[in-house]
């Protein structure tokens, strides 16, 4: 099992993949407690990578090279919170990703470095409703999972899964963050749209591993 | 859903592109990434002003470039507010030489988009100033809180500020008019129906015909609370008030009454609504010195309208009156 | 039924008194009867314009009132023409002893009611003439109709016989000039969706989400037929060609090109219709030498909007150019 | 049985009582096929008919001094097209009842001068879907009427039912004039609502006549 940079453009092209089949669910999730627009904004940021990645001229040599690819056209097409936030998470994530093959502790670092980005452009808390309560309980997964010695396949799947229960967290939580906060109690009972397009961008890497894993 | 569009994903561009048509005297409109600055570009010497944020909210605030406002302005999306690579861009067209103030309403995408914005400006070399707008008094300024959305006071901002880089004032300075303006200004709105965004399809939210959202925002989000329908005069009380609350207005105060529609609501009503809010500034002692009844900053089709307040003093009054020459407001 | 409005019955009354308050400096309010005319009263020595008709279709009238455009508006009720008692004191008010203009759209209502009016200022020594406005396509002018109505027209002949006016021409002069925009306007609209009187309190018709109605007027009224929604572009065609046909125009003529929006609109929706319209336009050789985007001509909350053509000439340029300042319109 | 100048009074109260009863048919005939607002503008102007009824001074001596303050009453309150077409129609009829007491062909005069106003305001020949379509049977049947020698009151009663009959008539007619014009053939169908109030104000007059007759 190797997480080399064709893992990477398989990774990215799986998140265009679920984000276009989840946009009108997406927008469902933001049209309650916020704008109505994040599916959408996804999509028109995924769509605008894919063309990146099929129109480049040369093949992207480590990881880094296709995140890089990814942060930059995110941020110059999606717009809202999203756009800089994500853009930031993938731009940092890069920044750690200058190898040829992420192992265990390679993908935890991936993820610590997108979390941080996040926290450090919208300094959000765990517990605000916002992606980070996605991504944080992925970090944690990924951190015990690297502790336990397990593989980077293996670190993404725990990531993926506790990503996922982060996201469903989300629902009970009185927004505090972002545009959901404007409703005060009323954002309580519906499911925060950037928790639950991160917990598909991190289950799109897992998923992405375990068909590396396969074809290895 | 019904809309005089041709494909969701164009409305933006193709919208933008018939503004540039009719009002070419007044600006100019680039495309991808997609801006519109002032025709003859940018004014040497002059300190430029640039804003932008998601489409939907017309004629904010491409329609408020030109003498006296903005030099440019970048519409995002709908509700969306616009990327970095948009906003430099502008910045760069707005450029007189003498710096650029970046007005942003204030939600988490814009400040951010902006913020990065500014950092590649200055990276060209173009000094930047951000006023962030927060004048909705329906949303607590707390820990609980992405702070106070911009809505319609940013007109008071645009137009009051426009005329201070106009007049020749410095960076410094257009910053802390524009601060001074959105310190002393305060809006609350209500919504009597939903809008819908084309690429959503549906209504942000549904409502009876016998209840109203009170203090929405401006991108159809649902408001702090739904409460039954009421008279005109109420619903202007219910906006007003936290308004001047909020402001501490009264007394002697000289201000600014600003009706604002969120586009599906008649002129008529309006002038009933400015008519009951004028009289509630009188009884708490406040003159109205100037107003503006219409539709400035809009919800898409929304039907409902906000009131907003600005304290004056003698130079913001005197800023307010300056010559002004957009495409919404002339005088 | 939601409206911003405190009780059907006083709509009219409370919105106009709003709206003496917000433009004092413009227009001076008369209640019992209720007329709207420039502040400081008649200009003597020239020919004063009086125009006015039902409710619900502001800012038609009172909102052109002001330098360069009326000097008079009379606000009937929602949708009803005002009564003789009140285009009378209207008239006598605008009178600067040259004469007055009535500019009168062409429903039955407002034909009776302002020949009436006419009638009683005559007796008063005032000397009136009338001009029709009928300018809608959509309406056959044939032994079987009340002829043309007049619809977003009407701005164009206020404004450019207001400027006539203002520059010293005489009744005769200003008549004649009023008649020739007239002869050289066409317009046709469309909705898609009804509005709501206050007083009927159930929307004037029901649409489907895949119906509009082609050919309205501005009252609210079905149009002349009922088509499955289309695009943007699809539904500007189907009013620009009526329009262009029956003015005859194309070639080399210099155009004013008016997208006028029913009330209910996104400014956004409206500048999509003029980008296809013009280009249109200019498919048949016309110039759009003039425009003007917005809602001028409303019919409440009515989404939809309407196309408006006007055929310049040099003289017609220089009178639309002319300086206006009303509440809504102003250069 | 004598129609004097109570009968006049009592003709225009029950006018304004069965008007503002109907007023919501009224706006909703119009609905359909104009603006909406008829039932309304006759509310309005019937009202404040009533009120200067109640406020005069000096009571009214003839059954013209009555219809003078209709028709001016009218003119000044109800605007659109009903306004100026009903306040001539009294206004002529007035000039026609300076009597103190009508006859049969005095009823037939005054419902002729009614008719004659409306035709001189609003140019409409019968079959046009106006207020005529009520007015011209009305007239026609009060002529035949009186050819028969019938009493004032069998005049007015024969001249409502046509002027009934002849509201019922105007369904299937295609309008060219008025509002309803601009519909085209989609006017069909739809009763003529200035029709249906016109025969409401002829119905009015009969049952005065028959209340007068009873109480005489
Ligand atoms: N300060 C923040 N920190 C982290 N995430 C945030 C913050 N503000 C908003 N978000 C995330 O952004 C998402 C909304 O994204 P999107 O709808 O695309 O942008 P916008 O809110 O501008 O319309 C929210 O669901 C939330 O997860
Ligand atoms: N030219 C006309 N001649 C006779 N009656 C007419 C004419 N035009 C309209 N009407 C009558 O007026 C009625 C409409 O009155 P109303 O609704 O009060 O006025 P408006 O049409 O101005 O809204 C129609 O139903 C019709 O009976
Ligand atoms: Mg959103
Ligand atoms: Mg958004
Ligand atoms: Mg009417
Ligand atoms: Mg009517």
């Amino acid at each position: 099992m190797t997480l080399d940079v064709a893992w990477t453009v398989d990774w990215v092209r799986r998140t265009a993949q679920v984000v276009l089949e989840n946009r009108d669910y997406l927008v469902e999730l933001d049209r309650q407690i916020g704008d109505g627009d994040h599916g959408e904004n996804l999509k028109r940021g995924f769509t605008a990578v894919i063309a990146k990645l099929d129109g480049a001229t040369e093949p992207p040599g480590q990881p880094a090279d296709v995140l890089k690819t990814v942060a930059t056209t995110l941020m110059s097409t999606v717009g809202g919170a999203a756009g800089p936030l994500y853009g930031t998470a993938y731009l940092r994530a890069a920044k750690v990703t200058a190898v040829d093959v992420l192992d265990g502790p390679g993908v935890l670092a991936m993820l610590e470095a997108g979390l941080e980005g996040i926290v450090a452009r919208g300094k959000a808390q765990p517990g605000e409703k916002t992606m980070v309560d996605a991504w944080t309980p992925a970090v944690n997964a990924a951190q015990q999972a690297v502790a336990d010695g397990a593989s980077a396949e293996q670190v993404l799947a725990a990531a993926a899964t506790a990503a996922e229960e982060g996201a469903v967290a989300t629902d009970p939580l009185v927004a505090t963050k972002g545009r959901a906060s404007y409703l005060g109690e009323r954002s309580a009972g519906h499911r925060d749209p950037g928790a639950a397009s991160s917990a598909m961008v991190i289950r799109a890497a897992a998923d992405a591993a375990a068909a590396a894993d396969g074809a290895a | 859903m019904k809309k005089l569009i041709n494909d969701p994903s164009r409305v933006v561009d193709e919208s933008v592109e018939g503004f540039g048509l009719a009002h070419a005297d007044l600006v100019a409109v680039h495309t991808d990434p997609i801006f519109v600055s002032r025709a003859g570009g940018a004014v040497q010497g002059k300190v430029g002003l640039v804003s932008g944020g998601g489409s939907g909210h017309e004629p904010l605030h491409a329609g408020f470039v030109g003498l006296g406002m903005l030099d440019a302005a970048v519409p995002g999306a709908m509700f969306t507010s616009p990327t970095p690579d948009a906003i430099a861009p502008a910045t760069m067209a707005a450029n007189g030489g003498a710096g650029v103030l970046h007005i942003v309403k204030n939600y988490t995408g814009d400040v951010l988009n902006f913020e990065t914005a500014a950092e590649l400006a200055d990276a060209e070399g173009i000094e930047v100033r951000s006023v962030i707008v927060n004048d909705d008094v329906a949303v607590e300024d707390s820990l609980y809180t992405a702070g106070r959305r911009g809505v319609a006071g940013t007109v008071a901002v645009e137009k009051i500020a426009g005329a201070a880089a106009e007049r020749g004032d410095d960076l410094a300075s257009v910053a802390a008019i524009a601060e001074r303006v959105n310190a002393n200004v305060r809006s609350m709105g209500v919504a009597l129906s939903a809008c819908t965004v084309p690429h959503a399809g549906t209504p942000s939210f549904q409502l009876t015909d016998a209840e109203i959202e009170i203090g929405i925002g401006i991108h159809g989000e649902p408001g702090r609370r739904r409460i039954p329908m009421a008279s005109a005069d109420e619903i202007t009380e219910m906006l007003t008030n936290p308004v001047m609350d909020d402001l501490g207005a009264g007394g002697s105060d000289q201000v600014l009454l600003l009706v604002n529609g969120m586009g599906g609501t008649p002129l008529s009503e309006l002038y009933v609504v400015y008519r009951k809010a004028r009289q509630l500034l009188e009884g708490r002692g406040a003159t109205v010195a100037r107003s503006l009844v219409g539709n400035y900053v809009t919800s898409l089709e929304m039907q409902g309208c906000s009131v907003t307040v600005l304290r004056l003093d003698d130079e913001l009054t005197a800023l307010w009156d300056a010559p002004v020459h957009t495409a919404a407001l002339r005088w």
